[in-house]
C-alpha cells in the first residue's frame, strides 16, 4: 500500500534528521573538549604538588582545598540525612496525599530558585540573624538548603525504581516497614543516593554567588567551621576579578583545572560505583 | 525563607529612609547646629522633626572655603588635600517611600547618588537572554537527546552522556572564564563591534550551559521509555527516526518539559558566568551586541558594597526574581497537569 | 574576635572584613603581622566596601575595609577610621592603541558619552567601548567624583565587578578604555597620561595625579581589644607602609 | 478427609479497588494440613484474595475490606491485631520470584535476623535445613555468599520458599509459584508442596487444571470474584456443581 | 487441508542469545489462510521464534541468526532486504497490549500516517473499519479522542490488533494475546481470528491447550528450542507421535 515515493522520501527526511542530530551532538562535544581543553592546557604548567599543598599565597591554594572540603563536607552532613529523610517519606510513606503534595510542591519551587537568592537568605539567617557571621557554618547550611531538592529527587527516584517486590518480599517475612525500608529498600536505592550525593558535591564544589556571601573570601587556613573561608570557585572568581599581579591569571587557571579535574574524579568515580552496585544487584 | 527575602525586599516602598532630618559632620573638628555646639562629633545629628529650619555656624577657617554648596544636592564639601580627608557636612533629608510602579517600569538605575532604581531594563536583560539561549540550546539538546537516546551504540552513547555530565559539573565561573576570553572577543570581531561584551555573548554562554541539563534529563526520560512502544511502532512499519520522533519523543514529553524547565531555571538564575561576558550595562538593549544586565548580576554586583536603601533595593530584585521562579513554575506545572490530564483520561 | 580555649599565650582572632580592592593588602599586612606575633591570627575576608563598613557598625568583624569614602549614612554611624593607603586610579588601553595622554575634560566626556570616537581625541577612527566599574565600587565612585560626573555614566558603559575584568577586558579589545587601581597594572594594558602626568606613586604623593582614593579601615576605638590596637597601630608604622609602597601610595 | 480443622475461616468478605468491587462476599473454611487450590479466569480475584489472607493489601491505598478473616482464633483484620507477627506466621511467595539482592544465605537468614535470632551457628542451622528442605541446598550449598540474584528462574523460586520456610510460619501462601517454570522446576515445586504439606497449611493460585489435580486436596473456583465452587479435588474436578465451572476446567474458556 | 501455499518457509533456522542456543535447527512451513499454533513449555522458544519472523529481534543487539526465513520468495534475512516494508507486510499482536500513550484514534491510524496517509477522511474511514473488526468500534466510537491507556486490558489488547489491521499486513503474529484477558474478552478475541483467517495468515502463541485446539489449523510443539512436532492441530492434540508431546497436553508438566 505504500509507494516506493514515499519510502525514498521517507529515507531522505530520516538521513536528515540524523545529519542534524550528529551536528548538534558534535557541537557539544565540540564546546566540552574545547572549554576543558581551554581551560587545562593554560592551567597545567602551574600544578604541582606543592600549588595544591602550600598555604603560601602566590604558591598554593591548600586553604582554598581544605575550606572546598570543609563545606562539602559540612552541607551534606545536613543535607543528605534530611534530604534522604525526606525521600523516604514522601515515597514510603505516602498516605496523607495533601502534606506530600505539598512536600513536592515546595521541593519544585526551591529547584527552581536562582542560587543568589540563596546566598542573600543565608547572609541574612544564618550570618546576620542567628549571628554565625560569614563561616563555614553559615555556608554549610545555605548550600545544604541549595542542595536538598537535587537530594530529594534524585534519592526519591531511585526509590521508585526499587520493585515493590521487593518490599512485599520483606513485609510478608514479618518486618516492620522501618527494618524494610533500612535493610531492603535503601540498599537497593543506593546507586541513586550515591548519584544525589555526587550531584550534590558537584553543585557544592561548583556555586559561587551564595558561597561569595556566607562564605567570604578570607584566605586563611580555616581550623574551625566557625571560620570564614574561600572556596576554590570563589578563589577562581576572585582571581579573575581582582586580578593584582600578572600571575594571578595563571593561578586562576591552574585553579580552573584543579576544579575541572576534581569534577571529572568526581563523575568518573560516581560511574564507577553505580555501574559496580548496579553489577551487584542484577547479576 | 521567602519571608525574609520579602521583609527585607517590600520595606523600601513603605518606609522612608530615616525618621527625621540629619546632619553629619565630616572632618570637621567642631560646628553649631541650630544653637548647640557639637565638637569631634561623629555620630548622625537628628535634627528635631519639629524645627523650622537649619543653622550651622561653621568655624572661620571653613567658611573661608564654603564654595558652590549645591553642587552636590545634600553635601557641604570643602576643598581638601586628599578624597577621605576632606571636610564636608551632609545634611540627609529622608527619602519617602520609593514608588513600586517607578521600580517596576523605570528605566535608570543609578543607585549612589541619584538615587534612581528602576530594574525595567534588567527585567527585559534577564527575559530576553534566558529566551535566546532556550530558542538556541532547547533544538540542539532535543536533537542529541534522541541521537544519543536512541541512535548511538550503548558504548558511545555511554561516553557521549557521561562527557555531557561533566559539562553539567563545571562551575560557571569557569563558564564565564571561556566566554570572557574566547566568545566575547569572537563576538566583537564577528560583529565588527566596540565591544565584545553584550546580549549576545550572555545567551551564547547561557545556552552552552542549559545543554547539559536538557541533554542529561532527556536522555535519562528517553531512555525510560517502555521497549513495547518501540517494538510496537516498529511492529508497524514505522522506521527508526520516525519511530523516535512520533513515539518515544512524545511519550517522554514529561520527562523532556522537565529538563527545559530547570534548564530554564537556570538561565534565568545564573549569576556568575553572565557577569563576566554580559557586560553589564543596565540599559535596555537595542540590539545583539547591546551590553547588557541582569536581574541576577544586579545583586551579585552590589551587594557587597550597598547600603541602606541601596542594599533594601537589592532585596526587592529578588522578590522580583522570586516572582519570575513563581511564574515559571506555576505556568510548568500548568502544562504538566494538561499533559498529564491528556494521558489519563 | 575572640580568644581561643587552647593553651600557651593566649590566642586572639581577629576579624577583617569589608572592600575587595582592600583585602590584598590587608592580607599581605596580616601575614607579616601573624609571622611576627605567632598568637594573633587574622581573618581577612573581601566582602564588599558596604558590608565592611556594616560590619564594623554591627560588630559582626572588629575591623571593617572600605576602599571609598563614607556616606553620609555610613558616617552618622560614627565609626573611627584609619586611612592605611591611598591607590591611585590610572586610565588604561589596550597596547596597540596609539593615544597615550588625555585631559581630564577628554577623559570625563569619554566617559559621558560626549565623545565616542577614538579620532575625536587623535586616535584611529575606531568607535570607544567604554569599560567602567559597578556602582558602588570604590574606584569607581573615586573615579566619578575626583573627574565630577557621578552617576553621569554613559548608559552603553560596560560595568565590571573588579580590576581583573576591567583588565582582561580592556587587553583583549582594542578599542576599550578602562580605569584600574594602579596596584594592578600589568603591561597587558597602557597607562595613559592625564594633562601630560604620567600616573605614578610619586606624582600622587606630590599631589599632581589626582585620580585617587584611600583605603580605609573601620572600627570603634571603644571595642576593640588591645591586640586588635597594636595592630592597628603596626598598620600606619613605615614596615608596613613599605608593604603598601609596593603596589600603592603610603600615608605619611 | 473434612476432619481437619479450619486455619482460616473467611466469612462474609467484600473487597473493593476504589469503587470497583473485587471480592464479593466470599465465606470459606481453608483447612491445615492440606494444600488449597484457587483457580479461576485471569482477573477473578485469587491474587486478592490470597493478599487478604496476610493482609498484603494494606500496602494498596485504596483498598477497603468488609467482613471477618480469622486465623485460627484470632480476627485478623482486628484493629488491636499486630500485622507484623501475623506476617511472621503467614508466609508468602509472591507470582514472581522476588529474592532480595543480597547474598544467597542473607536472603534465607533475613527474616529470623530481623526477628532477632542473632547467633551465627543456629543461623547458618536454619539456612542449612530450609534449603534443603526447598531442594536448593545441593545446588547452592558452596555459593552461598553469591549474589541470589544470579540464580536461574526455578531456583530464585525454591530460594523464596526457603526462605518463606525458615520463619517457621504455619501457613505458607503462594501465588502462581510455577506460571513462569520450566517442566523441570515446576515438577521439584510440586515434590516440595508435597512433603510441605505435611507440616503446614498451603494455599496455591494456579493457572493450570493439571498442577490444581495434580497436587491439591481442595479446589477453590473463582469467578468475577465470587467462589463459585469450593470442596474436594477431586470432586470439583469430576464431578462440578455448576456448568461454568466444568467449562472452564475443560477449558471452554480462560 | 495441505493444499493452501506456505506463506513462510523456515530452513534450518539457528537463534543464539550470546552463547545461549534458543532455536535450534528449526524447519518449518507455515501456510497462508490459516491459524497456526506455537504450544510449549515457559521457555522453550515460541516468542523468540515468532519475533523471527518480522525480525523483532534485530533489536536484542546479542541476538545472532543462522539458516534463511522465506516469506513468499523473499528471503527477509537477507541484507538487502528492507526491514520497514517486511514489518509492514507482518503485523504483529505482543503478548503484553501495548497500545501508544495517545487517543484511540491516533493508535490507529499512527501506522498508516507513518506510510504517508495524510488525507484525514481516507484515515477516519480505515480507523473505524479496523476498530469493527477488532469488535471494539461499539465500545469505543464516542471517545475516540480519549487516551488509550484508559481503555481496560481487554480492550487494549482488541486496540492493538485493530492497529495491526489497519496497515492491512498479509500475516499476523500474536504472542499469547488473550493470557491475560478474562472469558468474555478471549472469546471476542478468539472469534476474531476466526474471522481474520480468510484474509491472513495467523499465528499465534498460546499456553492454553484449549485455545489451541479451539481455533488453530496447525500446531508445531516447541521443546527446549526445538520443534518436536509439527502437524494439523487435530493430528498433535488426538495423535501426538512423541511421548513428550502427549505429556505436555495431558498436563503432566507445564
Ligand atoms: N490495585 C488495584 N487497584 C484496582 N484494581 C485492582 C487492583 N489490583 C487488582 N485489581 C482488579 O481486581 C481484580 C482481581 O485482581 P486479581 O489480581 O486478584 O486477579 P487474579 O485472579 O489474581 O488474576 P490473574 O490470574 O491474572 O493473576 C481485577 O479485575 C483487577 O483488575
Ligand atoms: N534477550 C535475551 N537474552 C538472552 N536470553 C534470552 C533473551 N530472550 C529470551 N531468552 C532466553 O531464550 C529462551 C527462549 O525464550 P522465549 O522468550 O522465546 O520463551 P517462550 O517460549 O516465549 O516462553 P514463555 O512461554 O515464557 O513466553 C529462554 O530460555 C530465555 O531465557
Ligand atoms: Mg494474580
Ligand atoms: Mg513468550
Ligand atoms: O573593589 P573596589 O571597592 O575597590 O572598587
Amino acid at each position: 500500500m505504500i509507494g516506493r515515493v514515499h519510502r525514498t522520501r521517507r529515507r531522505i527526511i530520516d538521513l536528515l534528521h540524523l545529519v542534524l542530530m550528529g551536528t548538534a551532538t558534535t557541537t557539544i562535544v565540540v564546546f566540552l573538549i574545547w572549554i576543558v581543553a581551554y581551560v587545562i592546557t593554560n592551567g597545567l604548567g602551574t600544578i604541582s604538588l606543592s600549588f595544591i599543598f602550600s598555604s603560601e599565597r602566590g604558591i598554593g591554594i591548600f586553604p582554598m582545598v581544605v575550606t572546598t572540603l570543609y563545606i562539602v563536607i559540612a552541607s551534606l552532613t545536613i543535607a543528605l540525612p534530611i534530604g534522604i529523610v525526606t525521600a523516604v517519606y514522601l515515597n514510603e510513606y505516602s498516605d496523607k496525599p495533601r502534606v506530600v503534595h505539598f512536600v513536592r510542591t515546595a521541593i519544585e519551587t526551591l529547584a527552581g530558585i536562582p542560587s543568589i537568592l540563596y546566598g542573600l537568605f543565608g547572609l541574612l539567617v544564618f550570618a546576620r540573624f542567628f549571628g554565625l557571621g560569614q563561616s563555614i557554618l553559615a555556608g554549610g547550611l545555605t548550600l545544604s538548603i541549595m542542595i536538598l531538592p537535587v537530594i530529594i529527587r534524585t534519592t526519591e527516584e531511585s526509590l521508585r525504581t526499587v520493585p515493590q517486590a521487593f518490599r512485599e518480599g520483606s513485609l510478608a517475612l514479618g518486618t516492620t516497614q522501618w527494618q524494610t525500608i533500612y535493610r531492603v529498600v535503601l540498599p537497593s536505592a543506593l546507586p541513586g543516593i550515591l548519584t544525589a550525593t555526587i550531584l550534590g558535591i558537584g553543585r557544592v564544589v561548583g556555586e559561587a554567588a551564595p558561597v561569595l556571601l556566607t562564605v567570604g573570601i578570607a584566605r586563611n587556613l580555616p581550623r574551625s567551621i566557625f571560620d570564614s573561608g574561600r572556596t576554590l570557585t570563589i578563589h577562581l572568581y576572585y582571581l579573575t576579578k581582582e586580578a593584582l599581579n600578572p600571575e594571578d591569571f595563571q593561578i586562576a587557571f591552574a585553579t580552573a583545572s584543579v576544579l575541572v579535574i576534581f569534577v571529572l574524579v568526581v563523575n568518573i568515580i560516581t560511574k564507577t560505583l553505580t555501574t559496580y552496585f548496579r553489577k551487584n544487584m542484577e547479576r | 525563607m521567602v519571608i525574609f527575602v520579602f521583609a527585607q525586599g517590600l520595606a523600601p516602598f513603605i518606609f522612608p529612609t530615616a525618621p527625621s532630618v540629619e546632619v553629619v559632620l565630616e572632618n570637621i573638628p567642631s560646628a553649631r547646629i541650630n544653637d548647640l555646639l557639637y565638637e569631634n562629633y561623629r555620630r548622625a545629628i537628628s535634627l528635631d522633626p519639629e524645627a523650622e529650619y537649619l543653622k550651622i555656624e561653621f568655624p572661620r577657617e571653613l567658611q573661608d572655603h564654603l564654595s558652590n554648596p549645591e553642587h552636590l544636592s545634600y553635601t557641604l564639601s570643602f576643598p581638601g588635600t586628599l578624597p577621605g580627608l576632606k571636610s564636608r557636612i551632609h545634611i540627609n533629608i529622608p527619602e519617602p517611600p520609593y514608588s513600586f510602579p517607578m521600580f517596576m517600569t523605570g528605566r535608570e538605575w543609578r543607585p549612589v547618588y541619584r538615587k534612581l532604581y528602576g530594574i525595567f531594563p534588567m527585567i527585559v536583560a534577564t527575559l530576553l537572554s534566558t529566551l535566546g539561549a532556550l530558542l538556541l540550546g532547547t533544538p540542539v539538546a532535543l536533537l542529541s537527546c534522541v541521537l544519543i537516546a536512541e541512535f548511538l551504540p550503548s558504548r558511545l552513547s555511554l561516553l557521549v552522556t557521561s562527557a555531557v555530565e561533566l559539562l553539567a559539573g563545571i562551575p560557571s565561573v569557569v563558564y564565564g572564564f571561556f566566554g570572557l576570553m574566547i566568545v566575547v572577543p569572537g563576538i566583537q570581531r564577528l560583529f565588527g563591534s566596540a565591544s565584545g561584551s553584550s546580549i549576545a555573548a550572555a545567551i551564547f554562554i547561557l545556552s552552552l550551559m542549559i545543554l547539559p541539563t536538557i541533554v542529561t534529563i532527556g536522555v535519562t526520560a528517553i531512555k525510560s521509555v517502555p521497549l513495547a512502544y518501540r517494538e510496537a511502532s516498529l511492529a508497524l512499519g514505522a522506521t527508526k527516526m520516525q519511530t523516535a520522533w512520533f513515539v518515544v519523543f512524545t511519550s517522554a514529553k514529561s520527562g523532556i518539559v522537565t529538563g527545559v524547565v530547570l534548564g530554564t531555571a537556570r538561565a534565568l538564575g545564573e549569576t556568575m558566568a553572565v557577569i563576566l561576558v554580559a557586560g553589564n550595562s543596565p540599559q535596555l538593549p537595542t540590539a545583539l551586541t547591546s551590553s547588557v544586565r541582569t536581574l541576577t548580576a544586579t545583586i551579585a554586583l552590589e551587594m557587597g558594597y550597598s547600603a541602606g536603601r541601596h542594599n533594601e533595593m537589592l532585596f526587592s530584585v529578588g522578590i522580583i526574581l522570586f516572582v519570575l521562579i513563581f511564574l515559571l513554575n506555576g505556568f510548568i506545572m500548568r502544562l504538566r497537569g494538561k499533559m498529564l490530564s491528556e494521558v489519563s483520561s | 574576635g575572640g580568644r581561643s580555649e587552647a593553651g600557651g599565650p593566649a590566642h586572639y582572632t581577629i576579624e577583617v572584613t569589608g572592600s575587595t580592592s582592600v583585602s590584598p593588602l590587608m592580607e599581605r599586612f596580616a601575614e607579616t603581622y601573624s609571622a611576627a606575633h605567632p598568637q594573633v591570627t587574622i581573618n581577612v575576608s573581601g566582602t564588599g566596601s558596604g558590608d565592611g563598613i556594616t560590619g564594623a557598625n554591627t560588630g559582626v568583624a572588629e575591623l571593617g575595609m572600605s576602599s571609598r569614602s563614607l556616606r553620609p549614612t555610613e558616617l552618622g554611624f560614627g565609626l573611627d577610621v584609619l586611612t592605611v593607603a591611598i591607590d591611585a586610579i590610572a586610565a588604561v588601553v589596550h597596547p596597540d592603541n596609539p593615544v597615550s595622554d588625555l585631559t581630564r575634560d577628554q577623559l570625563r566626556q569619554i566617559y559621558t558619552g560626549e565623545i565616542t570616537n577614538w579620532n575625536q581625541v587623535g586616535g584611529p577612527d575606531r568607535s570607544i567601548a567604554v569599560v567602567s566599574r559597578e556602582p558602588g565600587s570604590g574606584t569607581r565612585g573615586a573615579f566619578e567624583e575626583v573627574l565630577g560626573f557621578v552617576d553621569l555614566l554613559v548608559a552603553g558603559a560596560i560595568e565590571f565587578d573588579g580590576t581583573g575584568g576591567v583588565r582582561a577586558s580592556v587587553a583583549g579589545n582594542p578599542n576599550a578604555i578602562g580605569y584600574i587601581s594602579l596596584g594592578s597594572i600589568t603591561d597587558e594594558v597602557k597607562t595613559l597620561d592625564i594633562d601630560g602626568v604620567p600616573a605614578t606613586g610619586a606624582n600622587v604623593a606630590s599631589g599632581t595625579y589626582t585620580i585617587a582614593r584611600p583605603f580605609l579601615v573601620l572600627y570603634r576605638q571603644e571595642k576593640i581589644a588591645s591586640e586588635t590596637d597594636r595592630f592597628l597601630e603596626w598598620m600606619v608604622s613605615p614596615e608596613a607602609q613599605a608593604i603598601v609602597e609596593r603596589n600603592y601610595v603610603r600615608v605619611n | 478427609m473434612e476432619q481437619s480443622p479450619a486455619k482460616f475461616a473467611i466469612k462474609d468478605l467484600n473487597l473493593y479497588y476504589g469503587v470497583f468491587h473485587a471480592l464479593k462476599t466470599v465465606n470459606l473454611e481453608i483447612p491445615d494440613k492440606k494444600v488449597t487450590a484457587l483457580i479461576g479466569p485471569s482477573g477473578c480475584g485469587k491474587s486478592t484474595f490470597i493478599r487478604v489472607l496476610n493482609r498484603m493489601n494494606d500496602l494498596i491505598c485504596d483498598c477497603r475490606i468488609d467482613g471477618t478473616v480469622r486465623m485460627g482464633k484470632t480476627d485478623i483484620y482486628d484493629t488491636t491485631t499486630d500485622v507484623t507477627s501475623l506476617r511472621t506466621a503467614v508466609g508468602m511467595v509472591f507470582q514472581k520470584p522476588n529474592p532480595f539482592p543480597m547474598s544467597i544465605w542473607q536472603n534465607v537468614a533475613y527474616g529470623p535476623k530481623m526477628q532477632g535470632l542473632r547467633n551465627k551457628s543456629m543461623l547458618n542451622d536454619l539456612v542449612e535445613e530450609s534449603l534443603r528442605r526447598a531442594a536448593l541446598w545441593d545446588e547452592v550449598k558452596d555459593r552461598l555468599k553469591k549474589n541470589a540474584l544470579s540464580l536461574s528462574g526455578g531456583q530464585q523460586q525454591r530460594l523464596c520458599i526457603a526462605r518463606a520456610i525458615a520463619m517457621q510460619p504455619e501457613v505458607i501462601l503462594m501465588d502462581e509459584p510455577t506460571s513462569a517454570l520450566d517442566p523441570i522446576a515446576t515438577k521439584r515445586i510440586e515434590e516440595l508442596m508435597g512433603s510441605l504439606k505435611r507440616d503446614y497449611c498451603i494455599v496455591i493460585v494456579t493457572h493450570s487444571m493439571n498442577q490444581a489435580l495434580r497436587i491439591s486436596d481442595k479446589t477453590a473456583f473463582f469467578l468475577m470474584g465470587e467462589i463459585l465452587e469450593f470442596g474436594d479435588t477431586s470432586q470439583v474436578f469430576d464431578s462440578p456443581r455448576h456448568e461454568e465451572t466444568r467449562r472452564y476446567i475443560t477449558g471452554h474458556f480462560g
